[in-house]
């Protein structure tokens, strides 16, 4: 039994070598003539003070968080949509209270302004 | 009829999804909020009673095949662990009880948390998310078709309990100034102790539940409860004794605790930390019923277990019922918090129930559970108005008189009450009818049900011979009657009768209608309750309760269903003792002045101090189990440095354990010097104890890792 | 076909790695990360179970979605509480987060 | 041996070097950031393992909910909390070395058991051809797994809304 | 492909199935990696850059070429000789790793995408959940690109970039949702089967939200904040120069020609037209070029729609994305997502016309009432964010 994927890893491998070829192609052709000022950090011709290590706001990991809820939930709606059409009416029960339940959870993410960018 | 009973499950969803509208959505608008609770219980009563009513109607076919529906909670490979719910007649009965009282309970809630006062409860709203979910548990436990499902919902309970009884152990910023530092403690310790106690008890349950699991393969009632299972059961043996008797021994546990039964009720006076309300839904309604259901419910597991093992098991359940009824009577003497008196008798109420149960008068004991959350609802929920009353009348006269200087004063100190009768007369009444009722007077309720346990003991005892069990029963059963009437009638003369023995008596209102409506409707109950199962000699409505859950379990010989006629010997006895013990104790307490010796304590003296330090009970179980505990873990601990510092410790501490034995019963060694002596070493070996809890939680898991790898290669190698 | 105990070893493995993640690692999001690979080396022996025993029920499937699932709700919720610790106290360092000592 | 069993088995043996390489390189890097991307790669190579159990759905799932979520929350927690450890210092506590002991003892007892065992493997023809009909999946979430399925949901509704209250900032 | 397959075995006899299948998947595989970018980059940035001129009354690339048309291999070359720049304190081996993904994670999308019929790479039978998952790999290029490259501007472009896509994730799985759900598969070959009446008729609300939500994805205006200059310099791929730069870029494309390629098989049909399958058989090789055309002739056509918004759109601001995306994509799809459910069990739609309408109708009304009610809260509500989703400015 020959897999579906046996093209995907074929594929995965194939361009895996676009990378290769194409910087390797370029290292033969570019000029390399580096010195301090074009290595450091570029912002805006202003002289970089301390790491990169700006304190983030947390804001960020909550959109991720919410995504990661849905992401989720994509998960379990996709077999439900691809066996919909075989399953008897209370599938869509099922279904609409999944569904409401994930839009709660999104209208209480929004009520409390986790969705609200300050 | 099949209509109501397809409604089953929404009795338990609604108050359910009561609960999470109030937490998640309606909480910041608190009429809305209690408005919903009251609606959602309300709408289960309509259910239930639509249940009830369908049950009764369809007379003996509810007894030959009960309704029931189940599904697959988590199929799992081959076996797969059922839920469902389940009705037959016993449910019915309890469904009559359950919602409806925690409706009156819910609808005095609104007044007692002062709703739209100035005053108000600042987590008003959350107060009825909480009791919702505890009302949702409850129903759910009564009509759960599985021990699995029926355990999900005692769980439920526990955990509403703790955050019930804690419900005042929040700190809040706003309101910071209103909250009493020593009141938040005493909350915090209070809810922990039921939290832990009862799981001792929930620990047992589980086991027995996975042992029946084990061997059964299955955890529905209707499927344990075939003969064959059972008798499978009784066959086999854990340990030389049957299983059925273990594992009914393990179930029983549960109920013990939850029902706050000895040895394990210390958490149950503890629990009045909670608002009024909660008491009265712990006591009456819905936690301390499900120990004494649990039991009603499995009890061919009982019989099977007891058939097999010589009456072993049912021996136990009358004997710890015995002992508590008898016990927490006594202690109930000698306490003066208002509630806490209260709770000693419901200790004492639920042992009357458990000894039922164990001499196999299982109908009077789910009749007595039905009366008794009745009277004692009202009990508790009078006491609370009584409460309510007397801190209006505190707040009255601080503000009158400026000062905040009266910092120490208990509202529920029933030694600072006094007169009540005519400044809150419709507490007063509903609070007597209470009382009667639960003394035993003819005709109120509590007259019945008790008389018929009496009844049963006293036949059984005819019948068993001189010194049987049943003997036992009845004796501690009766003297436990004529306490209880002392204490009653303590509690009425000093609260309600005499001179106010203090200014907040003195100023004390009568509470709203929301809080008294209830008490009316409790009372009417408490009044004709015994209706339902009146002894059978009695025409037309004789033995009502025994036709109707008397088959729920198949008849044996250690059960009795039938209803017996009323014994004039046994309810006059009862009766004696309940008029002459009330009056008594009134007639003594009535004019009682604050500062004096009280008359029982001059007359019990040494007793009565052990009586109020409530058999030193917790002072043992530190000296047992806490400090033995500290120990072991400081051997393990300290096992490589001063040995000899050790040992001479040890002799010391050994030394003191058996002074702490011999002192338990020497009330004024103890008192003295012991009992901080206790409370001093405990701290001491507690510092020492800390030092194993590092509190990392990567060091937790090595150890289970370790633990892991020794246990595989235990099982592999051995 | 590769036999099936190969599976099996490797998840065993994968499942001890992330177990001395969790045993040693001071920074708690390295522990979750920990958790996670132990999870992973679960789901693949669901997925291993059901491909070799059973290959037409879709039990093992369905328990992996659901591993799945419950890894992402916990790593959802630790990773929050992380972050909520490392505002309150600076440091997500396992070894100093022993304040629920007795 | 056919030429496409020896590819399986070198494939195997590819993904088992991502694999636990990548859960190794978890362990020992120093960078947190790097053992996440370690993290996933060790994902990675599971998704390759899902491939070759032809369970192609859960492959998909893996890429989507591992790679494509909880490593970017991984990432995201890993930048929020940056700057906390000194590289330099040691990123194992003390127990590591009785940790590493334990770990690996119950390594060699599991793979003992393991290798040891028969395991009652189906028959060669019903291995020849195994389910993978995501519709039959489906179906089997809305039957006999349904309460699970809609549980799921509330876990799903319970673990946001927590998660939202921990990580919000309060505001001021 | 089959075709190709037997036709091979026929010119070289001893060549044996599986032997044969390698090697026409591995051509197949070079075209998409190798032949597929350039192709796309150069003929893509050539359209863009006239259309754009046209739409800006400008003439557009006119120096290198007739018209102009070869400047994007003028482009091409310039990247290629361009010194390549590693910054100092970048981490080497995460900075060179993540260009490379991110152009991966592209050409690993076109496995599923139906060019012609019968040309696919791989029809998966997870072939939607497919494509979404493949494009994780993307969002770990970016944020790998941002982290190693040790730039406070590359990093927080980084995490605004990644904010958008997992944002835009969520309303695309939504649209996919409801295609699968009409369709019963996830397979693009019964997707494709599916569409007698092609689901942009059906299912209009599925098609904007799967387009808005794929210009999102890609990152084009009026979504293009990971480019906004003025804000965060150039994006998280600002110490990035020469052809690592290039595979950005060339991502970038290769994408949008996937996402209207994706979008064409699930709305449009894919390569299915007039005369195709009824006057010339889907097997012969002019039915193939004639699907092929087809396809392109689609493909194209939704490019020049996001061209078009690129070219008339404003960008918008941050909050404003991220709102549009959680605060009404989301809900409006989940709604949508109900509706259609609902319609597919409607007892008295059973005939398949009828289902169609019932269908259009549906989403019709999903979007009337959606539309309605954000211009009524908008009216009511003083908030900026959502005047700005509904341009109620004015």
């Amino acid at each position: 039994m020959r897999s579906d994927f046996v093209f995907v890893g074929i594929l995965v491998v194939v361009a895996t070598l676009l990378p290769v070829v194409g910087l390797g192609v370029a290292r033969l052709i570019r000029p390399k003539k580096p010195n301090p000022v074009k290595l450091s950090t570029y912002e805006c011709g202003v002289e970089s003070i301390g790491d990169a290590w700006v304190q983030f706001r947390a804001q960020y990991y909550i959109y991720a968080l919410v995504f990661v809820v849905f992401d989720i939930e994509a998960v379990f709606l996709l077999p439900w949509a691809v066996a919909y059409g075989q399953l008897p009416l209370y599938a869509l029960v099922e279904g609409v209270v999944f569904i409401l339940i994930l839009a709660l959870a999104l209208a209480y993410a929004w009520r409390k302004g986790a969705l609200r960018w300050s | 009829m099949d209509f109501f009973f397809n409604l089953a499950p929404l009795a338990i969803l609604v108050p359910l999804l009561m609960f999470a509208a109030i937490i998640l959505f309606t909480h910041p608008n608190n009429r809305l909020s209690s408005s919903l609770a009251i609606g959602g219980i309300a709408f289960s009563t309509i259910i239930s009673w639509g249940i009830v009513l369908a049950t009764i109607l369809s007379g003996e076919h509810i007894w030959e095949e009960t309704w029931q529906i189940s599904i697959p909670w988590l199929p799992a490979g081959t076996s797969v662990l059922w839920i469902g719910l389940e009705v037959d007649s016993l449910t019915a009965a309890m469904l009559f009880m359950v919602p409806f009282v925690c409706m009156l309970i819910f609808i005095y809630s609104q007044g007692y948390m002062n709703l739209g006062k100035p005053n108000q409860d600042p987590r008003y709203s959350r107060f009825f998310a909480y009791i919702s979910l505890f009302a949702a548990g409850m129903i759910g436990l009564v009509l759960s078709g599985s021990l699995l499902l029926l355990f999900i919902f005692w769980e439920l309970m526990g955990l509403c309990s703790y955050l019930l009884i804690g419900f005042w152990s929040f700190r809040d910023r706003d309101t910071e100034d209103h909250i009493d530092e020593a009141q938040v403690k005493r909350a915090r310790a209070a809810a922990l102790k039921a939290f832990l106690t009862t799981r001792i008890g929930d620990v047992l349950l589980f086991s027995g539940m996975v042992l029946l699991w084990a061997y059964t393969g299955t955890l529905n009632f209707s499927e344990i409860f075939q003969p064959e299972v059972l008798e499978h059961l009784a066959e086999i043996t854990i340990w030389g004794l049957p299983a059925a008797t273990v594992i009914a021994l393990l179930v029983f546990g549960g109920a013990v605790g939850k029902s706050a039964q000895f040895p394990l009720h210390v958490w149950l006076p503890d629990a009045m930390e909670g608002p009024t309300p909660v008491s009265a839904l712990i006591h009456a309604a819905t936690m301390v019923a499900a120990g004494v259901y649990l039991v009603a419910r499995t009890y061919p597991l009982f019989v099977a277990g007891s058939v097999a093992g010589d009456g072993s098991v049912l021996a136990v359940v009358a004997v710890i019922g015995a002992i508590t009824a008898f016990f927490g009577a006594t202690i109930g003497l000698a306490q003066n918090d208002i509630k806490r008196v209260l709770a000693y008798s419901t200790i004492s109420q639920l042992g009357y129930m458990m000894m039922a149960l164990g001499i196999g008068a299982y109908v009077a004991a789910v009749f007595h559970l039905l009366t008794h959350a009745f009277f004692k609802a009202l009990l508790f929920l009078g006491s609370g108005s009584v409460i309510h009353g007397v801190e209006h009348g505190h707040h009255e006269i601080a503000h009158h008189s400026d000062h905040h200087g009266d910092d120490d004063f208990n509202p529920n100190d029933m030694k600072t009450m006094g007169g009540l009768r005519h400044r809150m007369p419709r507490t007063f009444w509903t609070y007597i009818i209470g009382t009667l009722a639960l003394v035993g007077w003819l005709p109120f309720a509590g007259f019945w049900s008790k008389d018929e346990i009496l009844g049963e003991a006293f036949h059984l005892w005819r019948e068993g011979g001189t010194f049987s069990l049943p003997l036992w029963v009845w004796l501690a059963g009766t003297l436990g009657a004529l306490i209880t009437a002392l204490y009653m009638g303590r509690q009425i003369g000093l609260v309600f009768w005499g001179e106010p023995r203090h200014g907040a008596a003195e100023h004390a209102h009568e509470s709203p209608h929301s809080m008294t409506t209830p008490l009316i409707v409790l009372a009417i109950f408490a009044v004709i309750g015994g209706l339902a199962n009146l002894p059978s000699n009695v025409p037309l409505v004789g033995g009502e309760l025994h036709h109707f859950i008397g088959e729920v379990h198949e008849v044996s010989e250690v059960v009795h269903s039938e209803a017996l006629a009323l014994n004039a010997i046994v309810a006059g006895l009862s009766t004696v003792l309940a008029v002459g013990g009330l009056i008594f104790g009134w007639a003594i307490y009535r004019n009682y002045r604050v500062g004096e010796v009280e008359p029982f304590q001059r007359w019990l003296g040494p007793v009565f101090t052990l009586l109020k330090n409530k058999y030193y009970v917790d002072e043992l179980y530190r000296a047992v189990f806490i400090r033995p505990t500290v120990w072991l873990a400081d051997i393990s601990f300290r096992f490589d440095t001063g040995v000899i510092d050790y040992l001479v410790n040890l002799v010391g501490r050994v030394t003191r354990v058996v002074a702490d034995f011999g002192g338990v019963f020497d009330a004024k060694v103890i008192d003295s010097t012991l009992v901080d002596g206790t409370g001093k070493v405990t701290n001491s070996f507690g510092g020492w104890l800390r030092q194993t809890q590092t509190g990392r939680v990567q060091n937790y898991v090595l150890v289970i890792a370790v633990t892991v790898l020794l246990l595989l290669g235990l099982y592999l190698y051995l | 076909m590769i036999p099936l105990y190969w599976w099996l070893i490797v998840a065993a493995a994968l499942f001890c790695i992330g177990l001395y993640a969790v045993l040693s690692r001071k920074n708690a999001i390295a522990v979750l990360m920990g958790i996670e690979l132990m999870l992973n080396a679960v789901n693949l022996n669901l997925v291993a179970f059901w491909r070799y025993i059973t290959p037409q029920a879709l039990t093992g499937q369905v328990f992996a979605i659901f591993v799945i699932t419950v890894a992402a709700a916990e790593a959802a919720v630790g990773l929050a509480i992380f972050i909520s610790v490392y505002r309150m106290h600076g440091s997500i360092n396992v070894e100093k987060l022993d304040t629920m000592r007795w | 041996m056919p030429a496409d069993q020896i590819v399986r088995y070198i494939v195997f043996l590819i993904l088992t070097v991502m694999t636990l390489g990548g859960a190794l390189g978890v362990v020992v890097s120093r960078n947190l950031f790097h053992s996440a991307l370690f993290l996933v790669l060790s994902f990675a190579g599971v998704v390759g393992y899902y491939v070759l159990l032809d369970a192609g759905f859960l492959a998909a799932v893996q890429l989507l909910i591992y790679i494509g979520a909880i490593a970017i929350l991984i990432l995201f927690a890993v930048m929020l909390t940056r700057g906390l450890m000194d590289k330099r210092q040691s990123q194992h506590n003390q127990q590591w070395l009785i940790a590493a002991l334990v770990a690996l003892l119950i390594f060699v007892v599991l793979a003992v058991v393991l290798w040891q065992v028969e395991w009652p493997v189906a028959s060669e023809q019903a291995l020849a051809s195994p389910n993978v009909s995501v519709s039959q999946l489906g179906q089997e979430l809305l039957g006999p797994y349904v309460i699970p399925f809609e549980v799921a949901s509330v876990l799903l509704l319970v673990a946001l809304i927590g998660a939202v209250i921990l990580a919000r900032e309060t505001e001021s | 492909m089959d075709a190709t397959v037997s036709w091979l075995i026929n010119l070289i006899p001893q060549m044996t199935e599986p032997v044969a299948r390698l090697i026409v998947d591995l051509v197949y595989a070079g075209a998409l990696a190798f032949v597929a970018p350039v192709v796309v980059v150069v003929a893509f940035t050539y359209m863009e850059r006239k259309v754009i001129a046209r739409i800006q009354d400008r003439v557009g690339p006119n120096r290198a070429g007739p018209f102009g048309l070869l400047q994007g291999l003028a482009d091409a070359v310039k990247m290629l000789t361009k010194e390549d720049i590693t910054p100092q304190d970048a981490d080497r081996i995460v900075y060179n790793l993540a260009p490379a993904l991110a152009v991966i994670g592209v050409i690993l999308v076109y496995a599923v995408l139906p060019v012609a019929p019968g040309v696919i790479g791989a029809d998966l039978n997870v072939g939607v959940l497919y494509v979404v998952a493949v494009g994780g790999i993307g969002t770990m290029a970016i944020l790998m690109a941002g982290w190693s490259s040790n730039n406070k501007y590359a990093l927080l472009s980084a995490f605004r970039v990644v904010a958008q896509l997992i944002s835009y994730e969520i309303p695309m799985i939504i649209a996919l949702l409801i295609v699968v759900l009409a369709a019963g598969s996830m397979q693009m070959g019964e997707i494709i089967a599916a569409q007698d009446v092609p689901f942009l008729f059906t299912l209009p609300l599925a098609f904007i939200i799967f387009l808005m939500a794929t210009i999102a994805e890609i990152g084009r205006s009026p979504f293009d904040l990971l480019e906004a200059e003025s804000e965060i310099v150039a994006g998280f791929h600002v110490e990035y120069s020469g052809m690592k730069f290039a595979f950005f870029f060339i991502g970038e494309y290769m994408h949008l020609f996937v996402g209207a390629g994706i979008a064409t098989t699930l709305f449009l049909g894919g390569w299915r037209g007039p005369f195709l399958g009824e006057v010339i058989s889907e097997a012969s090789i002019l039915g193939v070029l004639l699907g092929f055309v087809y396809f392109l002739i689609k493909t194209v056509f939704i490019v020049f729609l996001m061209i078009w918004i690129r070219g008339t759109l404003p960008r918008f601001r941050i909050d404003h994305l991220l709102d549009f995306g959680w605060k009404f994509l989301v809900p409006v799809g989940l709604l949508g997502l109900i509706a259609v459910a609902l319609v597919l069990k409607l007892p008295f739609l059973s005939s398949s016309g009828l289902m169609w309408i019932g269908l259009l109708v549906a989403n019709i009304l999903v979007i009337v009432v959606s539309l309605a009610a954000v211009s009524m809260a908008a009216r009511r509500s003083r908030s900026v964010a959502l005047r700005g989703v509904v341009g109620a400015d004015r």
